[in-house]
Formats: structure tokens, C-alpha cells, sequence
């Protein structure tokens, strides 16, 4: 048997038995879901490899899956923080109502997202899609809290965007006779200009809804917030990343070969760029955690966008090195929400302190993916940020890169107001009895916190596979002159030798480590942190001295012009005059029978009179 | 192996250097301040012997690890952050790890620090530390867009993200990059007003109302840390200036005069203000440098 | 072959007439006659078709007199696929309804079988019928039934929208009529392949009129825009299972009867473009509507018409792809809707106002009739891997195939309303607070209920992931109705020399 | 080496010259000499020329300047104050009510010898003292320094118990945190 169509029947198998296994008592589901998720993953990594298809015919359309070096890249980020999500979902789900109902959504989602990157045909492509959107649809309404607007609002965007791709797929259709992505990227160069323009354009509403790009971004933080967190790492850290699959061969196979394309690319990367901005300016006003990963993965996505819409080789090689990137450290910081979330039973960053000393190791994970997050040397975030710089500077866009260079130093303030909010400040005596998080969701969330530490030294482990699917994009070998394992390079040829800065890094590290902390460590002794030079006064134990209020206040009066509008608003306010506007067709049927009886003589009449028009 | 060890005490070296000029900077500069106010003032030793009290202090508590790994994340970006710029032209000893850090990768790097800085300063639980934090941080957001407009349009003119490069070029053409790109210039110097947290940008760590800020949990051994990591930054940034703006220094007196130049220039006007409060301070940085940061790109875009 | 066309229509009828006398023998006989006449249809109109797919269509004459004189019937792929589909449909219907009633007493169930077999046997024979006025008789059959069982809870409410059907049918029959009786003034004929044959020579605006006049009597019948006010209120009042027959069984039939009017009967090439601007007006119109209702039934009803709305669009695109995105469109509905129907009605059942904000919460109490409802409601807004994916793919791309990007745009805004809506419900079904009072128990549907809902949703699944079950049928069905020459011919067996 | 004695004394004598000549002062303004610090500081007699510097915390300061009468009610902040300066650290009463009570001799909530509750160095009499004898104490401090003799800390930490109950015999609610130096 195939080992592709093999996967997927496990993963659907898997799927169903899970959540048949549901209605048992005892471990028996956890052990088909882990099962259900390692399996495929594990024969993904062993006996998949590129260029092996499968195909077959269904409904009069030819079906095709295989993998490919672009989509090989994103595989790895689903297949890789799928199972670290899973091994951290069983034990962050453990004892919630209906998990059988989460792992089966999950174990979909996880699937959906494999077939979409194994899709060599539009129709699968878009049949998986449609799987995840639902799947993660179910997952978004899952706590059952606000349904009506935020799960609502996540289906309508994701319904809009994906009739858009579908619209796009029969278009192409009609015009190619082909589902293949092949024949379209073939074929695309002779369409007509509207065609050329219309389908790039509608291809792009679909995936910039998933990817949350302006302004089509609206449902994502109610919904990465909504979700549960264990589902929000894969949501935010691999699902998003599948718009930005489709953008990726949308804009480098399809935009390219249109006249004046490098327009329409800079508009993307442009709104790309202010989506970064106003991710980043609404992730520091939120308070609660999870709307600020929410908003933070929006205006990560944004500099992804930038990338992939720059489009030259280093740029796409970051816009790639980012979505793995963001993959890990995001996922890594929904895990930790969750876990604080677990043992607290809250998320609010105005709520919970002083977890440092309770949950060290947790802090530890949240610890390196901030720091990768911030784009800080030496961990991974920076290498990617690094060459989006450079790219931005090198192909001369002189304004965006200062957007972005605005939004990564803004992203700082919402960094430090997560790990402050959650960790430091005062220890509260309302969280005194919080305990260290599981070792199942400790875990794999260190596990990921640490690879970003090395793919930071050693970029060069994921610009492999990278460099491998830009070449079948159509970009020359970059390697030797673009990256090497732990160098990067720019395209005026300056570099940044990653080990002998992470050496030295550690080297000054170690030394103070030693010489400062530990000794000085060793020598003090610990004092609540109600023992702070507080004007003389000794807090009393429930006094609360922690400043978490408008933590950033002073930053909104500067920025307060760039958020009065929001775009929500609009969404909100054309919504409800469509459903006013649909409430006044629905009196069309008024209930009466004389009218109804009218209705029928009018039309009639109606057709006779312009009969000559009509059937003429 | 040899060349290894050779880099490490030139690394050292430059490190004392480097504290050594600083903190002398700041004596000099508290001298100067004291002279403009009419007084005499400390002797331009005084940090020194500051420097020296303040390590001879015992500490007896603690408020965590974090608290104390704050310090050493400072040293990292100082040290750094010098050991990247170039500080004598030319010279084999100092090169340190020039070649191996560029422009984008100090702006990163300089923020490392202070990002550490904050977090050992988020665990005491002093509220004063954190409000200190957040305007910090703030203020940051405001003085980096100058700044890295000024370095964009830098880059893009002589296209290339080295020091070493920029260094060469002024060399090459003879002419300072304060003269061939001015706008540029005059953004980097607004920005940096903001980056030395003289007055009137000194609101992080306002003594009397926030009792100094993120470092009010701080003494003996760590504020002599942080204290000399404040003076090798100070001398990596003004470093950094002279090679980027003033065609770098190849022997020490040149570069102790480029860069007392420079220093000056945040150092009086800092004595001759009063105090912007945070949101103030973000559109100051906000109007004029960031006009003439577009003014910079403009001209980058131009030539 | 196992039988005749015939029978499709004779032995629901005999069985409607022989209910209330077998009834006296025993009760329960009411109850199985129904089932055993259906199940026989079933087996006799699936073998039928599949006779017919491999040895060409049957026209079976009425007492030997040959077309275009006698009345005939023909069974061909569309209209055996019809049929099957019908009988199919009668008999799960037959299958949720078994015990329908049963704790009332005896008299309202013979009655509900008695028009229930007149109905299915009247849209079959709208469906297999080939003569013209013939069609007029069993649509007048159809709707008698289906006024009466829209009254079957001979309440207030009931009888109103009863009423307001009956007077739009007897509008709809004397428009009807009035076709009728101009094209046999004109034809001097009523056999449809004869007219068909001899429509060429009709004065064009004679025919135009008789053509409007049969749109509009159909029409009411097939829920067509401004005809079908009848509909919202007649699916709110009757009891479910017959709002399942509507959808699924009479409205198929006046869909029908539409297209085989303009299809084969009349040569106007601009009815096609008509019946795209009123699918759509239909369908947005219904849609919109639906989106604010509160009453799940009249919900259901209106997404109905829009479905409707969307198989006439298709239809009037005309193509091969066009007609078989339709036929698939109108399968998946009639599979879809039914089970939307039941297990809508199961979920409203103890409730006083059956309106959706009753439903909240109804997941934890009624997890499978919920988990039932809201895979119809994932099916009918097309999500794949479900059913109602193929079809909206087809009919897209169908449409895209002929150019008509405005029509691909407004069905899939359309398509998107209906998202709303339908997962508004599923929302409350699954993720709201429980709000009746605790104490009402909730409604246990019975064991053929549920058998009659997992056949649905497994046939749901079967064509989600396996489409090609049923396109094979589709495709030959779509041909058959396409190709009018080889209608006319086989229909009057002469080998006249066609003259169109 | 460095454990040597002789060494030890070099460094002790280094690190009392850096301590005398670096002195950095938390002004207590418990009363109204606080408003004799800022003519000290500023232009006329800048006492930044000595090292004299103002700290914000106690964690950073050297000097604990008690300027003047200490009600009971300041006298628990003072306390806390003193006990979260870090070693080594010295305490100047400043003005006549800090030695005897002053004017406040026969005040009911006013402590009146300030020796008892904290270990004092220096006094600097006067009432209020003018900038030149707050110098003439800061000088007299650096010298007690300088020769290794400002050792109230060291007093405070031998006598605590004397202290604390004096303390307490003020502040009627004692909740203090220990002591922790």
C-alpha cells in the first residue's frame, strides 16, 4: 500500500477511533490519539520523500498528492509541532468534557494540513482546506464561549476566503481544463491580464485569511484566543502557515509572470507591513494573554507576508525561515498560556504574577521563545529577522523596512509585558499554591523552546530544505553565498558568523554567570518580594503592588492616532446592516394569502408585458 | 590556537578600555555639568571611586535568579556590542569580532541587554522597577526609528551593513559620513540623545519618582555591573558614531577626541533641559529626527 | 425486466384507496402497507433504471393506444432517476413517520398514509408521465395531497397555511389549464414529444405565452421567487416528515416538470437566460430571508427555496455540466434536506414554539439527533468532504466553464448567508447553555426514526467521499435530457423524419 | 593571598577610601531640616565635591540622613529604611531633635533621642544646622570612615535586641520582617 494514502487512512482511522474511544473510560483514547498523531508523522519522516505521488481519479477530476520541496518545508513545521502539541494536549486536556470531541478535531486538523501540502491538485487542495477550516471552526467554539460572534466571525472569513480560492479553482478550471497546480503554473502565463489578475487576487483573499493579513485579520485574535491552547500553538504556529504556502507559490509561480507583477507584490508585502504594525500596537494594549499571542501572531504573520511578497531570495528565504520560526517560538508561548492557564485557571496578564519561582521551567520555555520572538541574538528569531532586513534594505524599499523595523521594536514592549505579567513582579499570596505544569506539557514545550536555540546557531539545518524549495521555485542556489550552516550572508556579501558570537555570547554568559549571579546567588538570601524599598512601608500580605494596569500607557498617548479606527468595526457595522437589509426581505413574505395571490398575478403580468424582452 | 588567544586579550583589553574611557566620560561629565550649574563639582575620578564603593558593598538578599542574571545579561550586551564595533581602525589587535556582526546585528544586540535588564528588574516586584521598564521601552520605540532610519539610509547609500565597509569608504573618499550624508547624521544625533538617557530623556530612571527605576533593587556588586556596563556601552555607542559618521579612529587619541566630541553633544543638552515625560518624549523623537530620518532616506534614495 | 413503468404509479394509488379498507381489518396494517408498496417501488424503479441505463429508455403506452395519440409513460435516466430517487425518499419518509402519531389514534395516521401515497404517487407520475395534460392530472394530485397534509394538525395555524396553498394551487392549475389549452389549440396535441416535435411551428408569441403560463403554474409548485409564498408557511405547519416529503419529493417534481418544459417542449433559447435570473432572484431572495428567522422549520424552508433557486440556475445554464451539476444538486438536497428535516423536527419536538432559540444546549441532552442536524447543515453549505461539496463544485464550475463569473460570485455571497445561518444553529445546538427548563425530558426519536437518519447520513458520507457512486447516473441522466431529438424519437417510435 | 592580613589591610584601606570619598545619601525629610539639603547640594556649596551624591533607594545608599525630629509614626518607616540599606552603612542625625528632642523635648509624639531606636554616627547639631555644619558632619563621617570607626551598623547588628526593643516600646503593633543583612 501507498505509504501517502496509508497516512491518511490512519489519520481518519485514527480520527474516528478516537473519538469512538471517547465513550470508554480510562487511557484508551489518549493512547489512539497520541498513536493516531505519531504514526503518520512517524512515517512522514521515514518513508516519504520528495517527489513520490500518488494518483487517482474521483467525481471526473484527476487527484494527485505528493510532496514537494516547497511544501516539504511546511511539513515539517506541521508534522514537528503537531506531535509536540499532541504529547502537551493530552495532558493539558486531561479531565476536560468531551476531549474525545478535541483529539478527533485535532487529529483533522493535523491531517487536513498534511493533505493540503500533499495536494498537487487544486480540488484536494481545496477539499483539505475546506477540512481544516471546519475542524479548526469546531476547535475555535470548543469552550463554548462566544460563539455567536467569534466562532461566527472565524467561519465567515474563512467561508469568504475559501469560496474566493474556490472561485479561483473553477475559474482555472474552465480556462486550463486541469486541476494540476502544474498545469496552472504552465498555463498561467498565457491567460488573458484580467484572468492573470483575478486569479492571483481571489487565491490571495483565501490565504490571506488564514494567514490573518490586513484586513482580513479580524477574526483571529477572538479566535486563536478562543481556541484551546493546545490547539492554539498548532493554530497560530502551523495553520496560519498554510495561507502562507499559498502565498508563497500564488506570488513567486503565478504573480511573477504577469506584467508589472512586482507591483501587485508590493502590495502585499505593504500589507503585510501594516499588518505587522497594527498586530504588534494591538498585542501590547491586551491583557489577556492569549489576545496578545493572538494579536502577536498577527503581526508575525505580517513580517512573513513581507517576505514572501519582497520576493527576493533572501527575502523569501526569512518570510520561510520566519514561518518555521514562528512556528516554534509561538507554539512554544500558546503552550505556556496554556499551562499557566491550567494551573491558575486564568489568562489575564493583569491577574497572574510572580509565577517565576513556581513554574521555572515554564518560565525557562517562555524565556527563549521571547527572546526568539523578539528577533534577539542568538536564537533563531533574529536570524530570520536579520535577513528580512537585509533583504528590505538590499532590494531598496526604504520605507517598509523602517514599518517593520517600527513593529519589531514595539513587539519589545508586548514581549516584556509577557514574561513580566506572567512571571516576575510580586508573588502573590493568591498564587502561592500554583504548582510546576505537567512533564507532558513541560516538555515538548523545552523541546521546542531549545530548537530555536539551535536552529539559531546553526540556521543552516532548516535553510537546507529551504534553499532545496526555492530552487524548485525557480531561485538560483543560494547556498555558499546567501547561508552556510551557521553564517548568513547578505547580498552585498556581509555575514554574521553565528558561532563564534554564540561562543562568545556564552562565553561572557558563563563568566558572569559564575562570577556574578551564582556567587552573589549563593552569598544572599531570598526575600519575598514584599521586601522592596517601597518609600519605608512594609506591604501588607494581600496588598497587591503589582503594576500591571495600562502597563504601556504612556506608549498609547504617543500611538493613540494609529488606533482609534478599527477595522472590526467596519466588519461589525456592514453585518448588521446586511442582516437589517435581510430582515426587510424576509417581509417580502408577509404571511398574508392575498398578497401571496398578488405577487403570483404581478408576476404574470409582469411576464407578459415584457415578454418581448424577456423571451424575445 | 594561538590567534585565539590573542583575540581574547584583545577582547579584555578592549573591554578595560573600554570601561576606563566610559566611566571617565561620565566623571568628566558630571564635571562639566557641575561647572555649567557654577560649581565645582566632583573630581572627574569620581566614578571610579563610586565604582569602587559601590563593588566593596555587600548584598544580603535577593528577590530571585532573574534578579540577578539581569546584571550579566547586561555585561552580554555591552561587551558585545563592543567587541562588534570597530573601535581602532585598522588594527589587528582590537578587531575582535568586527567582521563577524554588522550593523542590524548591533541594533539587535543592544537591545538584548536591556530587554535582561528589565527582566532581572521584573523580579524584585518594585513597581517603581517595572513603570521604570515600561518607559524604557517606550522611549526606545521613539528613538530607534530616527535611529535606524539614519543607519537604512547609510546602508543603502554605500550599500553595505559593515562598520568595517562604512569605515573604508570615508577612508576611500575621504570625506566624513556627517558631511556626504548629513541628514542622516543629524537623525543619528537627535536619536542618540534619547539612546544616553541624559535629560530631558531621563524619565526611565527619575530618581525621585520613580526612585531610579528598574535598578531601585539594585546595589553593591550589581550596580557596579550595571554601572560599568553603562560605561562600555556608552564608549561602544560613541564608537560606533565616530565610525559610522566621523571616519573612525586609527590610534587611541584620535579616538578619545572624536568621541568626547560626540559625547558632548547629548551631555549639553541634557544639562540645559528639563524632563519630557514618556508620551512627549515618543513625539519628540517623532518630528523633527524622524524628519529628517525621511530627509536621510530621501537623500540616500536620491544619490 | 421485473415490471412496468406502470406500476410506479398504479399500486401507490391502489394502496392510497386500500388503506382505510385494510385498516379495518388491522390497524397496524395502515402503518406496513405503506412501507411494503414503497419498498417495492424502490426495488422496482432502481431496476428499472438500471434496465434502462443498458438497454436505452422505456415508453410504456397506456391500453395500447400508441403516442402521440394515448397517454404514455417513459422511463428514461432522468426521469427513472427521478423516480427512484422519489420512491427512495417515500420510503425512508415512511420509515422516520412509521410510528407517527401512533399514541394519537388511529384516524389522523390512515389519513397521513393516504396522502402520503397519493403525493409520491402523483410526483412520480409528474415525473414518468409524457403527456401533457396527464402531467396536469397528477399535479393536481400532488398538490390536493399536499394541501391536505400541510393541514394534517388541523389546527389554527395549520389550516391558514393550508389554505394559502390551496389557493395558490388552484391559481397555479388554471394557468396551467389555460397553457394547456393553448397548446393544444394551436398543436392539436398533447403529447409532450409531439408538441415538441411540432413546436417549430407555433406562433412565436403563442408560444411565449403558453410558456409563461406554465412557468407560472409550475412554478408555484416548484417555489419559484414571487410564486412561492405558500411555501414557508406550509413547511412550518406540517409535521416534519412531510416538510421532508416537500423538499425532496413535490418540489422535485415541479422542477421537473419546468425543465422538461423548456428543455424539450419549447424552442426558446432566452428561457434559458429566464431561468438563471429567476434561480437567482430565488435563491438570494430566500437565502436573505432565511437569515433571520426564528422558527427552525421556516428556516429549513427557505433554505429549501433556495436550494431550489440554485438547481434552476443551474439548469439555465444548459450545458451538459450545467443540467448534471443540478441533477447532483437536486440529489444531495433531496438527501440532504430530509435529514435536516428530521432531526430538525426531533430536536424541536418537546418545545412549545419550535424556534431555534429553543435549541440551545440540545447537543449534551440529544447528541446524536444534534451531531445528525449539523452534518446535514455542514452538507447543505458545501463543505467537503460531505455531499453538498460536489454539487456546488459542479454547478460552479459549470458556470465558470460558460463564462459566468457574476452568477459564481453571487452564489457563493449567497453561500455564505447560508453558512450564517446554518451555523448559528449549529453554535447553539452544540456550544449554548441548556435554556428550557431542566425538567423537560427530551424527545427520543424511535429506532426506524433513526434507522431512516442513518441511511441519509451515510448516504451524506458515501457521496462526500465517494462522488462517483452517483455520477455515473447523474451523467447519463443529464444526457438523456439534453438530447430532445432522441427523446421525440423514441418516444413516437415512428422514425418520423424529425423536422426540427 | 588575598586572605593574608597584610593584604587585608590594603584592601580595607582602599575600600575606606573609596567609602569616604563616595558617599551616597538617602535624606530621610522626616522634618524641617530637609530643607537645608538642597542649598548643601547645590551651586553655593555643592557637596557633590566631597562624593556627597543622593540615592534613591535605600539599596543603593551609604548614608541614612535623618533630617530632623522623627515622630513615632515615621520612626517604624525609618527603621525599615535602615534595615534595607545594605552594608556598610551609616546614619547622620541631623539637627538638635534628632540628639535630645529639641524644641520637641516635651512632645508626646516625637522621639527624642534618636540613639536609642538607630545607631547613629554623626550628629550635626543646630536647629536647624546650616549647609556648612551639614558638611562639617559629612566631613567628620568621611574621617570616622577613613580611619575605620563608623561602625554603627556593625553596633546595631551586636545590640539588636536593645534596639528592637526600644523600637517596640514606640511602635505598639510591631509587623516588621525580620531583620536581614
Amino acid at each position: 500500500m501507498n505509504t501517502i494514502i496509508l497516512i491518511f487512512i490512519i489519520f481518519l482511522g485514527g480520527a474516528i477511533l478516537t473519538f469512538l474511544a471517547g465513550m470508554l473510560k480510562g487511557i484508551l483514547k489518549e493512547v489512539l490519539f497520541l498513536a493516531s498523531v505519531f504514526v503518520p508523522v512517524v512515517l512522514f519522516f521515514t518513508n516519504i520523500s520528495i517527489g513520490q505521488t500518488f494518483s487517482f481519479q474521483a467525481a471526473g477530476f484527476a487527484f494527485q498528492w505528493g510532496i514537494t520541496p516547497l511544501s516539504y518545508v511546511f511539513a515539517l513545521i506541521v508534522a514537528g509541532l503537531g506531535l509536540m502539541a499532541a504529547i502537551y494536549a493530552v495532558s493539558a486536556m486531561r479531565n476536560k468534557d468531551n476531549v474525545s470531541f478535541f483529539y478527533f478535531n485535532y487529529i483533522l486538523t493535523i491531517m487536513s494540513m498534511l493533505g493540503i501540502l500533499f495536494s498537487r491538485d487544486l480540488i484536494s487542495f481545496f477539499i483539505f482546506w475546506e477540512i481544516m477550516t471546519w475542524s479548526s471552526y469546531l476547535m475555535v467554539v470548543y469552550q463554548g464561549k462566544d460563539v455567536q460572534t467569534v466562532g461566527i466571525k472565524y467561519f465567515i472569513f474563512s467561508a469568504v476566503g475559501a469560496y474566493a480560492m474556490l472561485m479561483a479553482i473553477v475559474v482555472i478550471y474552465s480556462l486550463t481544463g486541469s486541476m494540476m497546480i502544474d498545469s496552472l503554473i504552465q498555463s498561467f502565463p498565457g491567460f488573458s491580464f484580467n484572468m492573470q489578475l483575478l486569479i492571483p487576487i481571489l487565491l490571495l483573499i483565501g490565504f490571506g485569511v488564514k494567514s490573518a493579513l490586513m484586513p482580513l485579520h479580524v477574526w483571529a485574535p477572538g479566535a486563536y484566543s478562543h481556541a484551546p491552547m493546545a490547539y492554539s500553538s498548532v493554530f497560530s504556529g502551523a495553520l496560519s502557515k498554510m495561507g502562507i504556502y499559498g502565498m508563497v507559490i500564488v506570488m513567486v509561480s503565478l504573480i511573477s509572470h504577469i506584467p508589472g507583477g512586482h507591483w501587485f507584490r508590493e502590495v502585499i508585502a505593504w500589507l503585510g507591513g501594516i499588518t505587522a504594525v497594527m498586530g504588534t500596537l494591538w498585542a501590547i494594549k491586551q491583557d489577556d494573554a492569549k489576545k496578545l499571542l493572538a494579536y502577536s501572531s498577527i503581526g508575525q504573520l505580517g513580517y512573513i507576508i513581507v517576505g514572501v511578497g519582497i520576493g527576493t531570495p533572501l527575502a523569501m528565504m526569512s518570510g520561510l525561515f520566519l514561518a518555521v520560526m514562528h512556528a516554534l517560538f509561538k507554539g512554544t508561548l500558546f503552550m505556556v498560556v496554556g499551562a499557566i492557564e491550567r494551573q491558575t485557571g486564568t489568562s489575564n496578564l493583569t491577574e497572574v504574577t510572580g509565577l517565576i519561582r513556581k513554574m521555572p521551567w515554564t518560565f525557562l520555555a517562555a524565556l527563549f521563545a521571547i527572546i526568539a520572538l523578539a528577533g534577539i541574538p542568538p536564537l533563531g528569531g533574529f536570524i530570520s529577522k536579520w535577513m528580512l532586513y537585509e533583504s528590505l534594505i538590499g532590494s531598496n524599499h526604504y520605507l517598509l523596512v523602517i514599518v517593520i523595523f517600527f513593529s519589531s521594536t514595539a513587539a519589545f514592549l508586548y514581549c516584556y509585558k509577557f514574561l513580566f505579567g506572567f512571571f516576575l513582579g510580586q508573588e502573590e499570596t493568591e498564587w502561592s499554591h500554583v504548582k510546576e505544569a505537567p512533564a507532558m506539557m513541560v516538555v515538548p514545550m523545552l523541546i521546542l523552546a531549545v530548537s530555536t536555540f539551535v536552529l539559531g546557531v546553526f540556521p543552516g539545518l532548516i535553510l537546507n530544505p529551504i534553499n532545496e524549495a526555492m530552487q524548485t521555485l525557480g531561485y538560483a542556489n543560494t547556498q555558499g553565498h546567501l547561508w552556510e550552516l551557521s553564517i548568513i550572508f547578505n547580498e552585498w556579501g556581509n555575514q554574521i558568523a553565528m558561532q563564534p558570537i554564540v561562543y562568545t555570547i556564552i562565553g561572557i554568559f558563563l563568566f558572569f554567570l559564575t562570577f556574578l549571579t551564582i556567587k552573589g546567588y549563593k552569598e544572599t538570601r531570598y526575600v519575598t518580594t514584599k521586601d522592596i524599598s517601597s518609600s519605608g512601608e512594609v506591604p501588607k500580605e494581600h496588598e497587591n503592588l503589582t503594576f500591571s494596569m495600562n502597563f504601556m500607557q504612556p506608549f498609547f498617548r504617543a500611538v493613540e492616532p494609529l488606533m482609534r479606527r478599527q477595522i472590526d468595526k467596519y466588519y461589525t457595522g456592514f453585518a448588521n446592516g446586511m442582516e437589517a437589509l435581510f430582515d426587510f426581505t424576509r417581509r417580502i413574505y408577509t404571511g398574508n394569502g392575498q398578497t401571496y395571490a398578488m405577487y403570483v398575478v404581478i408576476f404574470v403580468v409582469l411576464l407578459l408585458l415584457f415578454k418581448n424582452i424577456i423571451f424575445g | 590556537m594561538e590567534s585565539i588567544w590573542y583575540k581574547i586579550l584583545g577582547a579584555i583589553i578592549t573591554v578595560i578600555v573600554a570601561f576606563i574611557v566610559g566611566l571617565t566620560y561620565m566623571g568628566l561629565s558630571r564635571k562639566i555639568t557641575a561647572r555649567i550649574q557654577n560649581r565645582k563639582g566632583p573630581p572627574f575620578y569620581q566614578n571610579f571611586i563610586d565604582a569602587l564603593k559601590l563593588a566593596s558593598k555587600t548584598s544580603a538578599i535577593h528577590h530571585g535568579f532573574m534578579q540577578h542574571i539581569g546584571p550579566a545579561f547586561m555585561m552580554i550586551t555591552s561587551i558585545m556590542s563592543v567587541l562588534v564595533v570597530p573601535v581602532l581602525t585598522g588594527d589587528q589587535w582590537f578587531s575582535n569580532l568586527n567582521f563577524k556582526g554588522d550593523l542590524i546585528f548591533l541594533l539587535y544586540i543592544m537591545v538584548f541587554g536591556p530587554l535582561g535588564m528589565a527582566l532581572g528588574a521584573g523580579q524584585t516586584g518594585n513597581p517603581n522597577s517595572a513603570i521604570g521598564v515600561t518607559r524604557g521601552l517606550s522611549q526606545m520605540v521613539g528613538f530607534e526609528i530616527p535611529w535606524v532610519m539614519a543607519l537604512v539610509a547609510l546602508m543603502m547609500q554605500y550599500k553595505t551593513a559593515s562598520i568595517v565597509d562604512l569605515i573604508n569608504i570615508q577612508q576611500e573618499q575621504g570625506v566624513w559620513l556627517m558631511f556626504s550624508s548629513p541628514f542622516a547624521f543629524i537623525a543619528a544625533v537627535l536619536a542618540m540623545l534619547g539612546m544616553f538617557r541624559y535629560s530631558p530623556f531621563d524619565i526611565v530612571g527619575a530618581p525621585t519618582e520613580l526612585a531610579s527605576g528598574p535598578v531601585s533593587e539594585n546595589g553593591g556588586k550589581y550596580l557596579f555591573t550595571l554601572m560599568s556596563s553603562n560605561s562600555i556601552f556608552a564608549f561602544a555607542k560613541l564608537t560606533l558614531y565616530v565610525d559610522l559618521f566621523l571616519g573612525g579612529a586609527s590610534n587611541i587619541v584620535e579616538l578619545l577626541i572624536k568621541t568626547f566630541a560626540i559625547y558632548l553633544i547629548p551631555m549639553l543638552y541634557g544639562t540645559v533641559s528639563p524632563r519630557y515625560r514618556t508620551e512627549q518624549a515618543i513625539k519628540y523623537f517623532w518630528g523633527w529626527p524622524l524628519f529628517f530620518g525621511f530627509l536621510a532616506l530621501l537623500y540616500a534614495a536620491i544619490f | 425486466m421485473v415490471g412496468s413503468p406502470v406500476l410506479l404509479i398504479a399500486i401507490p394509488l391502489l394502496a392510497a384507496f386500500v388503506i382505510p379498507l385494510i385498516g379495518m381489518i388491522w390497524k397496524e396494517l395502515v402503518r406496513i402497507i405503506p412501507g411494503l408498496v414503497l419498498a417495492y417501488m424502490l426495488i422496482l424503479s432502481a431496476t428499472l433504471l438500471y434496465y434502462v441505463s443498458q438497454n436505452g429508455i422505456i415508453v410504456e403506452t397506456i391500453a395500447g393506444w400508441q403516442p402521440p395519440w394515448g397517454i404514455n409513460l417513459v422511463f428514461s435516466p432522468l426521469t427513472g432517476f427521478l423516480a427512484t430517487l422519489m420512491s427512495a425518499l417515500g420510503f425512508l419518509v415512511w420509515l422516520f413517520s412509521y410510528r407517527f402519531k401512533r399514541n394519537v389514534d388511529f384516524e389522523p395516521a390512515k389519513k397521513y398514509f393516504i396522502f402520503l401515497m397519493l403525493l409520491i404517487a402523483g410526483a412520480i407520475g409528474i415525473v414518468i408521465t409524457g403527456d401533457i395534460f396527464n402531467q396536469f392530472v397528477f399535479i393536481e394530485i400532488t398538490g390536493i395531497s399536499a394541501y391536505a397534509l400541510t393541514a394534517f394538525y388541523t389546527g389554527r395555524n395549520s389550516a391558514e397555511a393550508s389554505f394559502k396553498y390551496l389557493m395558490m394551487g388552484a391559481l397555479a392549475s388554471s394557468f396551467l389549464l389555460v397553457a394547456i389549452a393553448i397548446l393544444y389549440s394551436q398543436l392539436g396535441t398533447l403529447n409532450m414529444a409531439d408538441i415538441a416535435s411540432k413546436m417549430h411551428t407555433m406562433n412565436p408569441t403563442y408560444k411565449i405565452i403558453a410558456l409563461i403560463f406554465f412557468i407560472t403554474g409550475i412554478g408555484i409548485e416548484a417555489e419559484i421567487f414571487p410564486l412561492n409564498g405558500w411555501a414557508p408557511d406550509a413547511y412550518t405547519e406540517a409535521p416534519g416528515p412531510v416538510g421532508a416529503a416537500f423538499a425532496g419529493i413535490v418540489v422535485k417534481a415541479g422542477v421537473y416538470a419546468i425543465i422538461r418544459m423548456i428543455f424539450t417542449l419549447f424552442d426558446i433559447p432566452s428561457a434559458y437566460d429566464f431561468l438563471i435570473v429567476i434561480g437567482l432572484i430565488t435563491l438570494i431572495v430566500a437565502e436573505t430571508s432565511a437569515l433571520r428567522q426564528e422558527k427552525l422549520k421556516r428556516m429549513l424552508a427557505y433554505s429549501s427555496i433556495g436550494q431550489m433557486g440554485l438547481v434552476i440556475v443551474a439548469f439555465g445554464i444548459g450545458t451538459h455540466e450545467g443540467v448534471f451539476a443540478a441533477l447532483f444538486l437536486m440529489l444531495n438536497h433531496a438527501v440532504i434536506k430530509p435529514l435536516l428535516f428530521f432531526s430538525g423536527s426531533s430536536l424541536v419536538f418537546n418545545s412549545k414554539e419550535k424556534q431555534i432559540a429553543e435549541m440551545n444546549g440540545l447537543g449534551k441532552r440529544m447528541p446524536l439527533m444534534a451531531a445528525f442536524f449539523s452534518l446535514g447543515a455542514f452538507a447543505i453549505v458545501g463543505l467537503p468532504p460531505f455531499a453538498g461539496f460536489w454539487s456546488k463544485l459542479s454547478v460552479l464550475s459549470a458556470a465558470a466553464n460558460e463564462g459566468l463569473l457574476l452568477i459564481i460570485v453571487l452564489i457563493l455571497i449567497v453561500s455564505v448567508i447560508e453558512i450564517v445561518y446554518y451555523f448559528r444553529v449549529v453554535n447553539r445546538i452544540f456550544f449554548q447553555e441548556y435554556s428550557r427548563e431542566k425538567s423537560a425530558a427530551p424527545h427520543r426519536p424511535r429506532v426506524n426514526a433513526l434507522v431512516a437518519m442513518f441511511v441519509l447520513a451515510i448516504a451524506i458520507l458515501v457521496i462526500g467521499f465517494y462522488p462517483d457512486a452517483v455520477t455515473g447516473i447523474l451523467h447519463n441522466a443529464s444526457k438523456d435530457l439534453l438530447n430532445t431529438d432522441e427523446y421525440i424519437n423514441n418516444v413516437l417510435q415512428l422514425g418520423q423524419s424529425l423536422t426540427r | 593571598m588575598i586572605n593574608d592580613k597584610n593584604s587585608q589591610k590594603i584592601v580595607d584601606i582602599i575600600q575606606n577610601w573609596s567609602r569616604k570619598h563616595s558617599i551616597w545619601v538617602l535624606a530621610y525629610g522626616t522634618g524641617c531640616g530637609a530643607i537645608e539639603i538642597p542649598p548643601t547640594m547645590t551651586s553655593r556649596y555643592d557637596a557633590e565635591r566631597l562624593g556627597v551624591r543622593g540615592a534613591a533607594t535605600p539599596r543603593q545608599a551609604d548614608v541614612l540622613l535623618i533630617t530632623g525630629y522623627l515622630t513615632t509614626k515615621t520612626l517604624k518607616r525609618v527603621i525599615r529604611v535602615y534595615e534595607q540599606m545594605q552594608d556598610p552603612k551609616y546614619v547622620i542625625g541631623f539637627g538638635s531633635c534628632t540628639i535630645n528632642g529639641g524644641m520637641y523635648y516635651d512632645s508626646y509624639n516625637t522621639i527624642k533621642v534618636l540613639d536609642k531606636y538607630l545607631p547613629v554616627d554623626v550628629y550635626i547639631n543646630g536647629c536647624m544646622p546650616r549647609p556648612e555644619a551639614v558638611l562639617a558632619g559629612f566631613g567628620k563621617l568621611q574621617q570616622l570612615i577613613a580611619e575605620g570607626k563608623a561602625n554603627g551598623a556593625t553596633k546595631y547588628k551586636e545590640n539588636l535586641e536593645w534596639y528592637r526593643g526600644n523600637q517596640k516600646k514606640i511602635i505598639p503593633n510591631w509587623v516588621m520582617p525580620e531583620y536581614n543583612w
